[in-house]
């Protein structure tokens, strides 16, 4: 019964979508679109489970790394944007435009 | 008898007739490219030029007199001027060179009065220059060999006019005569060239050596041309004829173009380009005499034109215009003797020559009077002129006997051969005729009356007196030529006969019989108009300022509203329609144009606005993206 | 010995060293003696030249450039192509001489000083690009110079035209280039269609059969020549342009840039597609007459010299394009003769205006009169290019025009006969002009407007000489023209004209 | 499976590019930490270039010792021709934009310290610098070299982000305008993560689908048939928008513009030109290797997004003041043209012309960018560049030469003759007829003539309009910054007028397309 996984999945990933663009704090935004890379991760792992190799498992593997790398990239800029103006809102940030 | 063919020569003089052109073309670019260099024996070179012309023209006429009438059409190839469609050549035969012969012997005569009359203009020898560009252009129009150099020669003319007419540049009426004279007369060309072209694709040549009336039977018959082709290319003639001749309905610029110098006018607008029209009507018979509705309608024409200029001649105060309406009534005469076939070709050249001389004399006459009178051309401040200048007055008056048809002298026979062959074409025609000769009487002894009679009405500062001898020696010569000349040409048909090799024999020759009914009934008219004009302008007294006039006194004065109709129905339509392209040029298809630059640049100012700049809307674009995406692949890929 | 070549190359090393020198003055001499040599190696080639030669394309030269694109340079010349060369030869070093000072700032209404070098250097290569486009015989040689060309000219009058002048500039360039990127298209589908692997001209001709096809071939190409050219309704840009470019650079527009376009339908759209050519005719005839007739009319109702002659340029490419499109031997030679004609008389009447506006500073009619009397021999050359502009016999144009309509009246009279019409409106736009500025009371005390001065003589006295010499004696031009236009019409397979009494076809001779 | 597992393969030889650069990359890091400040940059600048050089040196070899027929690296990396072109382009555009990077004034001294605060201050004035700068760039041109020679979608997502990450960084680390710079890396950087999230789910869907991520693999099941259509085409919708993303495609295109404009110009040189040559690598091998069998189902789809692309970039370029802004939109255009090679796929043949097409524009357009970011950059206010192109008005005047040479550029990219710009699109655009997309060329060029219209309209402000009083000083170009200028410049006119040698280079590594 795989197919509850991957409904579960697409649902996380519509949550971390929907999330990215209700919210406005920077730090919560960037939360929404690790949640969608662990959607993806769910995905693969009960793709793995369905197709009986263990690709998908590995791949799950890589993605947390990458994740882990990007979350340090996306704290560093966020920090250094919030040091500057003071508010993590990304609202705020629209100097450029049009 | 059918025109004679055209044989190629190249000998004696013929051979060389090319120099007529030449010389005053050569005299024409000297003056032009040296400039003030020449200025002190401009003039002179340009009378040589014209003398030489004559010298090579006369020369011609002997050789050819010499020739037995089957060989009096020589054609002088000179080189290929557009290939495949015309050459450069010359006809010399006898209708082109009794028009060289007037072309030079006038214009000589003319140029060498102009050395007087211009002798105080600044831009005498600019005159001359001009002068002899008109002499070359007009002796290429009537020697050409075929229609395409024909044209280059009646444009030439027109170029001469044109520059002769505005010659007094500075004034503003001057410059807009002389704009207005080639512009209609390029209306006139383009009838012209249309008929060029119809009778290039009918018989794939403009040679006249090929358009015999044999050659158009000839297609006629075989159907390889319609009747109502012909007949279009003898309208599409007349119209060329029109421009070119002052005749209804293009007759509007002759009588501004008075704003020239007298020699000009005398020149140019009488004796020689304004009688162009008749020479293209004659040069092509062949077409006319195949066509009898177009020859009708060049009769009816130069009634209608010789009506209107003798009433128009009646109303006019000022002497030049006078004359001006006078030369478009005669021309009139010609264009209906040209239109009546071989017989009425022979009196149509024979008045045309007769006028050439006469009115010449008379304006050069008005020339001679303005001369004295400061350049005063209102007649009403004229009168009893004849004591201080009997020469002028003199000869004036042969011209006018001369030309009101006195017994006996050039007018009388030329005019009146015109009028019987009318009758025997056209009754109506003929009378009508008749009756523009009586009112001829009128005009011209109520011209001569207000000038040279009656209390004098001079202006104060008026001292008369009569003019040098370079002025008065061609008068008196042109005067002998109005005396002789009609009865020399029409006497046992002299001209016809010299002209038949040209353009035919008709199969009866013409006698001469003084006392017909219409040749009575003229001279009673006309003496009737002369009775009447003395008892108006000869023994009443002359008011210096013109009464208001009946309607029709105001009717020719306005030139029977020629003008005004035309402002009516060209110019101001013209200039609407101009200002009205301009602006749909602008804000039409500019403004398409331009409105879609705009429209783009606008479309791009309002997308740019998507650009918010909130990192949250470009994230939803991306997912709507996504979505769109998806959703279109799903449909794609489940089709 | 690599003739085309050497005359695309000189001007183009001509105008690097001219960009070199030091002084103003010695880049202007520099200029004007490359533009002769350039004219002299013309000479002796349209000396060299054989009108009766079998082969299609003299001094052809062909360099594989672009083989991935089947790309050659190949150029060489028939009778069409030199006289437009020679065209251009002739006119340039002209023009560099009439632009003597237009780009120092001097004058009146001069724009503000610009690089002299640069102005004298652009023009020596659009020279280049004038002689490449007319002798390239590889459709996509003949496309990258037809594109090139419009940025020299882009730059000399965006840099030294008139008050509009980059407004003009914009609107020329985008205009040109939107027509030339349709074009690019066609080429492209050429190319892949023909699929021959080459785009040398004569191994184009005839390949593509398919009429659909053809149809839209021509249309790519009709319209990025209609832009050029430019024909009614795609005309816009030029007043604007001509009227803003200083009077050399227009001359060199309208007297020979445009003559590409009207060249590439004669060469491109005739002999490529003919069937679709055949097609399209009557749509053509109608534009082109509606041209002859529009641009009159409009430049009758101008208020501005070089607008009106920019517009009256519009009704003669209307000539034009009818004689080619009338697709007969008469009317074919005459556009052809008509297109270097043009480039004479309507040159003298810009430089004529130039002088006059570089007198004054304004080229509103109404600011001037009664030039006559304190201006004559301005006023005089004035009147002669006007009167060449009316086509008035005697002068060149006359001899084309008057080709031009027999050859249309031959196949199609209506439109001729309305062409001709605009015989007599010439009359109106060019007499009325003259009337306006150069007679009448004179404006100004006669040391306002000198008279010409002698470089100026030189500059106009050529002209008038060519254009009067022509005008009289046509055929040695035309005995080059005629073989090359044959060609070309034979290749459309439209059965010749014939009078129609038919045995006396050819006589007149 | 009997438990046994046999050590992977790796043809180091192959990959020596790759490593090389990594390998640098590392080695700039522990410089980082071991290194005193002040050596640093003279050890790393040297680094770098060598680096480079090197990674382009062996992919010569690499080329000349002629191309395998197989993927490397357990099929993970497929070192082929098409492959081998990108990496060369990489290589050299990134050295050429380290050039760039090289001058001082385009970095803060000190990332972490905040904006106008005393401490910036006086990190300026101790003269730090961020030296980070060199290896970020060398990972991230290590990312690019391994997305676009990916041969399945796992390692194409690890080199997507190994590309990217370095490049979020990057971003913001302009000196002048630190707001504008931070803002743009945090768009970047969020985006960016969406995005390749949507490009890893996609990648799931199609595990699922394939029960692989070898794109090998992936192609060899499209082949047989079988159910779960919809699986496969939503999770390639979903890659797709990855890749879209990072290449800049309509509707996916709202970053560029602000990153551009945002980040160092120096950077934003390095992204205009590299990323768009590594993105389009990696979707010509997603789409005609693995997807190349649903050819008829994603053409359409790529049809609207090229011909919205092009529009969107022509139009919206059109009303921009900024001049870094207004390139962006350009890109976004350049890269719709682009596209209509992309769907120009058809028989072997038919991808040969159209991949050779697509090399040759990618290595002439990045050039020519690099070039006219470069010229941005030594056109400068007291406060940094002058980015409003009121300032460029009359720049002609004052330095003509500069001008020209930035006028050339903006010609190429018009797409005029003798300009490298137009063989490019003359060779993508007779592909697109060739594979029956005449309508998408039409669109194309109308495009492209709107287009002209906002590069015309610079020239004018340089040329015909006169300077402004206090117009923008010129920057004596570093040696650096002239060298590529130069260089773009040449590269310019030599594949403006001689582009044979590249085009066969390109025909070379295209004919043999991608080996799977």
């Amino acid at each position: 019964m795989t197919t509850h996984y991957l409904v579960l999945s697409a649902l996380l990933f519509a949550i971390g979508a929907i999330g990215v663009l209700v919210r406005r704090n920077a730090i919560v935004v960037f939360m929404c679109v690790e949640l969608m890379l662990n959607a993806c991760n769910l995905a693969f792992v009960t793709f793995a489970r369905q197709q009986g190799n263990l690709d998908g498992q590995i791949i799950a593997f890589f993605v947390m790394v990458v994740a882990a790398a990007e979350v340090v990239i996306g704290l560093a800029i966020i920090v250094m944007i919030f040091r500057t103006r003071r508010s993590a809102s990304v609202d705020d940030a629209n100097l450029l435009k049009y | 008898m059918e025109p004679a063919e055209i044989i190629q020569h190249s000998g004696g003089v013929i051979g060389v007739s090319w120099l007529m052109v030449a010389l005053p073309l050569l005299g024409a670019a000297i003056l032009l490219l040296f400039g003030r260099r020449t200025d002190r024996w401009g003039h002179l070179l340009g009378v040589a030029m014209s003398l030489g012309a004559f010298a090579v023209a006369v020369a011609a006429f002997v050789q050819l007199l010499g020739l037995p009438e089957a060989q009096r059409r020589q054609g002088v190839r000179l080189y290929e001027f557009i290939p495949g469609l015309a050459d450069m050549g010359l006809l010399i035969d006898p209708l082109s060179i009794s028009f060289a012969l007037l072309i030079t012997g006038v214009g000589s005569l003319i140029h060498i009065y102009s050395i007087g009359y211009m002798s105080h203009d600044p831009g005498r020898r600019r005159f001359f220059a001009y002068l002899n560009l008109f002499v070359a252009a007009m002796l290429l129009l009537v020697l050409a060999d075929n229609y395409v150099v024909l044209f280059v020669g009646w444009e030439g003319v027109g170029l001469a006019s044109y520059l002769l007419i505005g010659f007094w540049q500075f004034k503003p009426t001057a410059a807009a005569a002389a704009k207005k004279a080639f512009i209609v007369n390029r209306v006139g060309d383009f009838g012209l060239l249309i008929a060029i072209f119809t009778i290039w694709t009918t018989f794939g040549s403009v040679a006249f050596n090929e358009l015999t009336g044999g050659a158009v039977d000839g297609a006629i018959s075989s159907g390889d041309a319609s009747q109502g082709t012909i007949t279009a290319v003898g309208l599409l003639l007349l119209l060329g004829a029109c421009g070119k001749s002052a005749q209804l309905p293009l007759q509007s610029w002759l009588l501004d173009a008075m704003e020239g110098p007298t020699p000009v006018s005398a020149l140019i607008h009488a004796a020689t380009m304004v009688t162009a029209g008749v020479y293209l009507v004659v040069r092509s018979g062949a077409f006319f005499e195949a066509a009898p509705t177009a020859q009708l309608v060049v009769t009816i024409v130069g009634v209608a034109t010789l009506l209107a200029g003798a009433i128009i001649g009646c109303a006019k105060d000022d002497i030049k215009k006078g004359l001006a309406g006078s030369t478009m009534s005669q021309i009139g005469y010609m264009m209906l003797g040209a239109g009546l076939g071989p017989v009425g070709y022979a009196f149509a050249i024979a008045h045309l020559i007769a006028h050439g001389f006469f009115k010449a004399n008379m304006f050069l006459g008005a020339g001679s009077v303005m001369h004295a009178m400061n350049d005063e051309v209102d007649m009403r401040k004229y009168g009893g002129l004849f004591s201080v200048m009997k020469v002028t007055a003199a000869t004036f008056m042969i011209g006018y006997l001369a030309i009101i048809g006195f017994p006996l002298l050039s007018g009388y026979f030329t005019k009146d051969g015109i009028i019987e062959t009318a009758m025997e074409h056209n009754q109506i025609l003929g009378w009508l005729a008749v009756v523009g000769a009586g009112i001829t009487g009128f005009y011209m002894s109520r011209m001569v009356f207000m000038t040279f009679f009656g209390k004098r009405r001079w202006a104060d500062d008026a001292h008369p007196h009569e003019s040098p001898s370079v002025m008065t020696v061609p008068l008196i010569l042109l005067s002998i030529g109005s005396v002789f000349l009609g009865a020399f040409l029409i006497l046992d048909n002299r001209l016809m006969r010299f002209l038949a090799p040209a353009v035919g024999l008709p199969e009866h020759l013409p006698g001469f019989h003084p006392f017909s009914v219409p040749g009575l009934t003229t001279l009673a008219l006309v003496a009737v108009g002369v009775v009447y004009a003395w008892f108006r302008y000869g023994a009443a007294e002359v008011p210096r300022l013109a009464p208001r006039g009946s309607f029709l006194t105001t009717f020719a004065r306005r030139d029977l509203y020629g003008d005004a109709l035309n402002e009516a129905l060209f110019m101001r339509p013209g200039q609407w329609l101009a200002r009205f392209a301009v602006f749909f040029d602008n804000r039409g298809i500019d403004g398409l144009v331009n409105g879609l630059a705009a429209g783009i640049g606008g479309t791009s100012g309002r997308l740019r606005r998507i650009q918010t700049g909130y990192v949250r809307s470009y994230a939803l674009s991306i997912l709507f993206g996504a979505a769109v995406v998806v959703g279109a692949l799903l449909y794609v890929g489940n089709m | 010995m690599p003739w085309l070549s050497t005359l695309i190359a000189v001007p183009v090393l001509g105008a690097v060293g001219v960009s070199l020198v030091k002084s103003d003055k010695l880049a202007k001499q520099l200029a004007l003696a490359v533009s002769l040599v350039v004219l002299v190696l013309t000479g002796a080639l349209a000396y060299l030249f054989e009108p009766a030669s079998k082969e299609r394309f003299q001094f052809a030269e062909v360099y594989e450039w672009i083989p991935r694109f089947g790309v050659h340079y190949g150029v060489g010349v028939d009778g069409i192509a030199l006289v437009l060369i020679a065209l251009s030869a002739v006119l340039v070093p002209i023009v560099i001489l009439a632009s003597w000072h237009d780009a120092d700032g001097t004058g009146a209404a001069a724009p503000p000083k610009r690089s002299v070098k640069t102005y004298f250097a652009l023009l020596l290569v659009l020279e280049a690009m004038m002689i490449g486009v007319f002798a390239a015989t590889d459709v996509f040689l003949f496309y990258v110079f037809f594109e090139a060309m419009l940025i020299p000219m882009y730059f000399m009058i965006g840099s030294y035209g008139g008050a509009q002048r980059s407004y003009a500039a914009v609107k020329f360039l985008l205009y040109s280039l939107f027509g030339g990127l349709l074009m690019l298209v066609a080429v492209i589908a050429l190319y892949v269609i023909a699929d021959k692997g080459t785009f040398m001209f004569p191994e184009l001709i005839g390949v593509i059969q398919d009429p659909t096809t053809q149809k839209w071939l021509f249309a790519g190409f009709f319209i990025a020549f209609a832009v050029k050219a430019p024909l009614w309704p795609f005309h816009t840009w030029l007043p604007d342009a001509a009227a803003q470019a200083p009077a050399g650079a227009a001359v060199l527009l309208v007297g020979v840039l445009d003559k590409v376009g009207t060249y590439g339908m004669l060469r491109f759209c005739l002999e490529l597609f003919p069937d679709a050519s055949k097609f399209f005719t009557p749509l053509v005839i109608v534009l082109a007459v509606v041209g002859i007739v529009y641009g009159a009319i409009v430049a009758i109702g101008q208020t501005d010299m070089k607008r009106l002659i920019a517009y009256t340029s519009i009704s003669h490419f209307g000539f034009i394009a009818l004689g080619v499109f009338a697709m007969t031997k008469d009317a074919g030679a005459g556009a052809t003769l008509y297109m270097v004609n043009h480039g004479f008389s309507t040159g003298a009447l810009f430089l004529v205006a130039g002088f006059l506006i570089y007198r004054r500073g304004s080229s509103q009619i109404a600011d001037y009169g009664g030039v006559q009397k304190v201006a004559p021999l301005l006023a005089g050359t004035f009147l002669i290019a006007g009167l060449s502009g009316l086509s008035l016999p005697g002068l060149s144009t006359f001899v084309s025009e008057f080709m031009v309509l027999i050859g249309t009246f031959e196949r199609y009279p209506v439109a001729a006969i309305i062409a001709t019409s605009g015989v007599v409106l010439a009359a109106v736009y060019i007499l009325w002009m003259y009337q306006r500025t150069m007679t009448g009371p004179s404006k100004e005390p006669a040391h306002v407007m000198p008279d010409l001065n002698w470089r100026e003589i030189w500059v106009m006295g050529p002209l008038i000489a060519v254009i009067i010499a022509m005008g009289f004696f046509p055929k040695p031009v035309l005995d080059v023209i005629n073989p090359a236009v044959d060609k070309t019409i034979s290749s459309v397979h439209i059965e010749p004209f014939t009078p129609a009494v038919a045995e006396k076809k050819g006589a007149g001779q | 499976m009997n438990g046994t597992i046999q050590a992977p393969t790796i043809e180091y030889a192959l990959l020596a590019p790759m490593l090389l650069v990594f390998g640098a990359a590392i080695i700039g890091v522990l410089v980082e930490a071991f290194a005193p400040r002040d050596l640093r940059k003279s050890i790393q600048m040297p680094l770098t270039l060598l680096a480079l050089l090197g990674g382009f040196v062996l992919t010569v070899l690499n080329g000349i010792n002629g191309l395998p027929d197989a993927p490397a690296a357990m099929g993970a990396v497929a070192v082929d021709g098409p492959a081998l072109f990108i990496w060369g382009i990489i290589l050299v555009l990134a050295l050429v934009s380290t050039l760039l990077i090289n001058d001082e004034d385009q970095f803060v001294a000190q990332a972490a310290a905040v904006p106008g605060s005393p401490d910036e201050e006086e990190a300026i004035l101790s003269g730090y610098a961020q030296t980070e700068v060199y290896p970020l760039l060398l990972f991230s041109v290590g990312g690019m070299l391994l997305f676009a020679s990916a041969n399945d979608l796992l390692a194409m997502f690890v080199g997507l982000e190994v590309m990217s990450l370095p490049l979020y960084l990057l971003c913001g680390l302009a000196r002048h305008r630190r707001l504008l710079s931070q803002e743009a890396s945090v768009k970047y950087f969020l985006l960016g993560a969406f995005s390749s999230a949507f490009f890893l789910y996609g990648t799931a869907l199609i595990y699922g689908y394939a029960g692989s991520v070898d794109l090998k693999a992936i192609s060899a099941v499209l082949t047989e048939v079988s159910g779960q259509e919809t699986l496969l085409l939503v999770g390639l919708a979903l890659l797709g928008v990855g890749l879209l993303f990072k290449i800049g495609a309509a509707p996916f295109q709202a970053w560029k513009p602000d990153v551009y404009q945002g980040a160092p110009t120096a950077v934003t040189a390095l992204m205009a030109s590299t990323v768009l040559v590594a993105a389009f690598g990696a979707v010509l091998r997603v789409f005609w290797v693995a997807l190349g069998g649903l050819e008829w189902d994603w053409k359409p789809v790529m049809w609207g997004i090229a011909i919205l692309t092009m529009i969107v970039g022509a139009i919206l370029a059109i009303t921009q003041t900024e001049i870094k802004r207004m390139l962006a939109y350009s890109s976004i255009a350049h890269a719709g043209f682009l596209l209509t090679g992309v769907v120009a796929i058809g028989a072997a043949e038919q991808n040969r012309q159209a991949l050779s097409a697509i090399l040759f524009y990618l290595a002439a357009y990045g050039f020519t960018t690099v070039g006219a970011f470069a010229v941005v950059t030594m056109v400068r206010d007291a406060g940094g560049e002058a980015g409003h192109l009121s300032r460029w008005a009359g720049l002609g005047k004052r330095a003509p030469v500069l001008a020209g040479i930035f006028a050339f550029f903006l010609l190429a990219f018009a797409g005029i003759p003798l300009t490298s710009g137009f063989f490019g699109k003359y060779a993508v655009f007779s592909a697109a007829v060739a594979g029956d997309a005449l309508p998408l060329v039409i669109v194309g060029v109308v495009s492209s003539a709107i287009a002209a219209f906002f590069y015309v309209r610079v020239i004018v402000l340089m040329f015909f309009n006169e300077p402004a009083v206090d117009g923008p000083s010129i920057a004596t170009p570093t040696v650096g910054t002239s060298a590529v200028v130069a260089l773009a410049a040449a590269a310019t006119v030599v594949l403006g007028v001689f582009p044979q040698p590249v085009l066969d280079l390109a025909d070379q590594a295209a004919s043999a397309l991608f080996i799977r």
